[in-house]
């Protein structure tokens, strides 16, 4: 452990906004990848499930 | 004939005469690059007429429709909405006239019925229910939420035919309005036209299919030339 | 204002939503072409800062420029115009309303766009609001002149570089009061005076090029 | 040679089911050594000599960037195995990994522009590697935005494998360009080269979140790919009763 | 050299030489946006001159490149394409002829101009030489790489801006090397390794290129 | 049958045999944007055949067109010439093959007159004199001079069709080659098939129309399915 409390870990030696925002952007990117086709795949099978129910009920 | 169309002098806000033709050209000419199409010729359109343009191909039947619509300017002569030079009147013709060219302003990326309630929009805006019956009618059940451009030649053309089972301006100008119908489709269109007429409505069209169900106001206008 | 003009807005825009890489393209355009020039001029910063306004204006004035080709063509191919020359609505405003959707997703998001790459060209952060207000004033007068010539130009098979030719010396104006004001407030002078030239362009070009356009319209349909 | 086991890899339904097998581990995986990577090298890692503790963005601009530039070379090897053997399991491939690519790449310039402004005062330079990492972006896009163009899903998968393919013979030549470009002008004022010789303690984290994020890479890949076989094959008997089990589920 | 070769080539310069206008948009092109920059960024002459090289080289790019914009598109529109796929002849050589007759007159008409240009942006006459051979090497392998994105979007309704995404990053090293040539020769440096370099790269754009523009075509039309 | 084609072993070079059909389609399946068109269909064809696709509108008669023609890849099956897939003798197909699509491949800028001559050139050049035969046969005396684009719908594509007047390949396929063909150009054209028939050649085309006028040897084959 290279700081010696939590306020001077969230400091980061007065470099606090740069690392914290790279890392915040980063994590949300990367997150945003995950979710984005997640949602995809929930959107296309709720069509398809849609499409099933027209086509059963023709 | 009483009403003064004939005579080159704009007829008064007179009293409508029911005989006065709806659309009249008179001594209409049409050139395209240096050469000469058609002169001198006349017609008349009343409530209930139908007409077919024929002609050879390169004889101009496209460029009279588009003279008909107010699109192209004629070379010499005029064309007359209800006595009235067209010049003044665009707004009258519009309000009257449903135009289907060559190509029929459908959108390949919007989906049938974004594109008919559109172009209804343009003229009234139609409801849903409304266009889903009319593209029913024209044999695209279960096509109407698809991009038009995965839509095969014929099936684009009865997006822009459904149109005409929506309600309607009286005069109808169509360019060749069956290519790439197949045989039912073409049945089906002749006789709506006709139905149209008998109705009270007018239509102008080109098609080098001879109909085989016309109504009985049916006329046809030849520009035979010695072209191709 | 009328109902048409809302549902053509609404239905362009969804056109544009339908492929947004057209959306992005200018977008795109103006940040390579801008980034083209450190490439070509060497990376010395402070060479770079001097040419920044221009070059931004130039970069976004191409941008516009050749997003605009193809404004109407796709239009005037499927008989789309013919259904608007022919419909009881009034030409100039369906244009306006066309043109505005094009301005709105690609003009603004290019005026959005803009402070980043001044940014990196070195221009200073003081600088900024100048940037963003004389292109946000500067733009719609692009888009509506660019318009004017994608119109006449509409019904031609290939146009290749014919709209550049005929619109690029009519954006003169726009350009040099648009890098002027930057200039200004690169050396902190003020700029008001340039701004407000660029406005008083901006509502004549909203009030009379709309007519201009539909003219345009209607003769290339006619021929 | 026999080559049965690479068109059964061309198989849609069997990548189906493998992928479906492995997802989970690269899942795992990603998100144990992620997380590892990062406390450790946010909170253990000690402070760099000269720029302090703002060093620590290295643990993540490092990996992205190194995701970046190899992504772009797979996508030109799926390219090439989809133009050559015709293999449409490659063609999606290289659609799927585009955006993910194109991403790392924006991750990358983000967190070094973000560490420029305390290392180097400002927040970009035109400096060769920058540079090129810009272009590497554009070149994305371009791919990206060819792929939606193109209705066609074949055609459009073959287009971008055409325009990954020419691109991936142009990157030497572009980097080596445009290094030459800035040396001849002037000498850069920073280099991201000259590299003091890291201590392990300070590398180790590093290499944790390289092998965590090429496992990210692995398993947010699978899962697009997975989608997009399932609409590509929509209508074969496998994928209907999958998609009717999914629905079911849901 | 094959007959078709040659029968391709004058072909495609009849249909040139019908549309002069189309021949000119290129020049008139390159000429107006190098000067916009004068206006855009003040006229002082030291500033231009450090300028030229990058600028005549930034111009000369998106002349040629928005020139091809169109190059196969009315060929596949009128079905020429599909003759040409159906033809015994090898499309990469049909692909060769037809870029070749577009770089001879508009890209080697760029080239003649450009001292012109150069010339009122104040550089010294003795780097003309440079600039003509630089310009010479470096058009044709800037034709040719545009022809594959062409190639590749031709198919498409609208293109809009999206040729200039998929070709400029890839014009860098033309960019780099062509106005890197120019700088050194400004300088008084040797700027021979440049312009070996550029002439390498054209090598390898004629021998590989057409083959990728060949399998372009194949799959626009195939669509 | 006896060649070994329909059992999926490419034949050797062995002496060809009379019966082989030079063209074959083996269970062929297309599919364009998730729908399938059509598949598991077969065809032959020998010299003297002449096969005429039909269906209704989005049946996928340009498609098949395009999957014989080599233009398009199917998505199941293959196309076989004189017994050998497509795949690996594209210049051969192409020595044989004339294909006229929906766009004939005219220039507007170029002369009726240039334009054959370089279509021609692509295969084997013809002189000028044969060149103004074929014009003539197909109606177009005095406009071989004329840049093509301001000739009509129907003249462009009689420029087109002058090709098979043209010393010519064998197999001829054509997409709707008598649309915007005025009575007498149908006519003409049907007579001229059926001729290149009857001297050893192959044709397949789509159109809407019954012909009036076949060969011995016609067919159709009928896509019928249940789109639009
Ligand atoms: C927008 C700005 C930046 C971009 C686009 C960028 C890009 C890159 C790239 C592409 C790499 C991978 C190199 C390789 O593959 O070997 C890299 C590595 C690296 N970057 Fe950055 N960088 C940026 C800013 C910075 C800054 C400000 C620093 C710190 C002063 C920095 C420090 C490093 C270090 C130490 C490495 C690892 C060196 C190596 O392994 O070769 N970068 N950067
Ligand atoms: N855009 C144009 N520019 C110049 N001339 C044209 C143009 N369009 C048509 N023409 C000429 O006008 C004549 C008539 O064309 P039009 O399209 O009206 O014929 P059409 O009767 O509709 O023929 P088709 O049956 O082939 O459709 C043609 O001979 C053609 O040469
Ligand atoms: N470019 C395309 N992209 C996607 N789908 C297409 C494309 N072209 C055609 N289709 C689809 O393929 C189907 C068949 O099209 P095709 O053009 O082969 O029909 P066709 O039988 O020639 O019809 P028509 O008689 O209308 O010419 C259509 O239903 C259409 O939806
Ligand atoms: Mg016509
Ligand atoms: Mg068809």
């Amino acid at each position: 452990m290279s700081f010696s409390s939590f306020a001077e870990f969230v400091a980061m030696g007065n470099h606090g906004l740069y690392v914290w925002s790279a890392y915040g952007i980063s994590l949300a990117v990367l997150i945003l990848n995950v979710v984005g086709p997640l949602l995809a795949r929930r959107r296309y099978l709720q069509e398809e499930a849609r499409r099933l129910r027209r086509e059963e009920s023709k | 004939m009483r009403h003064s169309g004939r005579d080159r002098c704009v007829e008064p806000m007179g009293s409508p005469i029911v005989t006065t033709p709806f659309l009249e050209a008179m001594a209409l000419a049409c050139e395209r690059d240096w050469r000469l199409l058609f002169e001198r010729l006349d017609l008349a359109l009343a409530p209930g007429d139908m007409l077919q343009v024929v002609g050879p191909n390169g004889s101009g039947k496209t460029s009279l429709l588009r003279l008909l619509a107010g699109l192209m300017q004629p070379t010499a002569g005029e064309v007359r909405l209800q006595g009235r030079s067209l010049r003044g009147q665009r707004a009258e013709l519009a309000r009257n006239l449903l135009w289907i060219g060559h190509a029929a302003g459908i959108k390949g990326l919007l989906t049938a019925e974004e594109n008919l309630a559109w172009l209804c929009a343009l003229h009234r805006p139609a409801g849903d229910e409304a266009i889903w019956q009319a593209l029913a009618a024209v044999g695209l059940r279960g096509f109407e939420d698809v991009p038009c451009h995965t839509l095969s030649a014929g099936q684009q053309r009865r997006v822009a035919l459904a149109r005409l089972h929506l309600e309607a301006p009286p005069l109808w100008i169509l360019d060749e309005p069956f290519t790439a119908l197949d045989k039912q489709g073409v049945a089906q269109l002749e006789r709506h036209l006709q139905g149209h007429c008998e109705r009270g409505g007018m239509v102008v069209l080109t098609t080098h299919h001879s109909l085989a169900v016309r109504p009985a106001t049916f006329r046809e206008l030849d520009l035979e030339r010695r072209a191709a | 204002m009328s109902p048409v003009f809302a549902l053509l807005l609404a239905r362009e825009s969804r056109l544009l939503f339908r492929r947004p890489a057209e959306l992005v393209n200018p977008l795109v355009f103006f940040a390579i072409v801008i980034a083209l020039f450190p490439l070509a001029v060497g990376p010395e910063s402070q060479l770079l800062q001097t040419l920044s306004p221009g070059l931004i204006w130039v970069a976004a004035l191409l941008a516009v420029l050749l997003s605009l080709d193809g404004l109407f063509r796709s239009d005037f191919e499927d008989g789309s115009l013919e259904q608007w020359v022919v419909a009881p609505q009034p030409l100039p405003l369906l244009v306006l309303a066309k043109v505005l959707a094009h301005w709105l997703f690609s003009g603004l998001a290019l005026v959005l766009l803009a402070p980043l790459l001044a940014l990196m060209l070195g221009l200073p952060a003081r600088c900024l609001p100048v940037l963003l207000l004389s292109l946000l004033l500067g733009t719609p007068v692009l888009s509506l002149l660019g318009a004017v010539g994608a119109a006449l130009i509409v019904g031609l098979k290939r146009g290749g570089l014919l709209l550049p030719l005929l619109i690029l010396p009519l954006y003169i104006p726009v350009l040099i009061l648009g890098s002027g004001a930057l200039q200004a407030a690169l050396q902190g002078l003020p700029a008001a005076g340039h701004l407000l030239w660029l406005a008083s362009l901006a509502v004549l070009a909203v009030t009379l090029l709309p007519f201009a356009i539909a003219a345009g319209l209607t003769i290339s349909v006619g021929e | 040679m026999n080559w049965t086991w690479f068109h059964k890899l061309g198989s849609p339904k069997w990548f189906y089911e493998v992928s479906g097998r492995w997802l989970p581990w690269f899942a795992v995986a990603a998100a144990l050594l992620l997380g590892v990577g990062l406390v450790w090298g946010l909170a253990f890692a000690p402070p760099d000599y000269q720029q302090g503790n703002s060093f620590r963005i290295i643990y993540i601009h490092v990996p992205v960037a190194f995701l970046a530039q190899s992504c772009y070379v797979l996508l030109a090897v799926a390219g090439l195995v989809g133009l050559v053997w015709r293999i449409k399991l490659a063609d999606v491939a290289l659609q799927c990994a585009a955006p993910i690519g194109a991403w790392m790449t924006f991750i990358a310039l983000v967190t070094g522009a973000i560490w420029g402004k305390p290392t180097w005062g400002t927040w970009w330079v035109w400096d060769a590697r920058l540079t090129s990492m810009l272009i590497l972006l554009f070149l994305y896009f371009g791919i990206i935005a060819l792929g939606q163009a193109i209705a066609n899903r074949d055609s459009a998968a073959k287009a971008c494998a055409v325009l990954a393919i020419v691109g991936v013979v142009n990157i030497p030549i572009i980097k080596y360009s445009v290094e030459w470009w800035n040396s001849l002008h002037q000498p850069a004022t920073f280099t991201l080269t000259e590299k003091p010789a890291m201590p392990v303690e300070m590398w180790l984290p590093m290499l944790v979140m390289v092998l965590g994020i090429y496992c990210f890479f692995a398993a947010v890949l699978l899962l697009r790919m997975r989608l997009e076989v399932l609409r590509r094959e929509a209508r074969s008997s496998w994928a209907k009763s999958e998609i009717k089990a999914l629905v079911g589920a849901a």
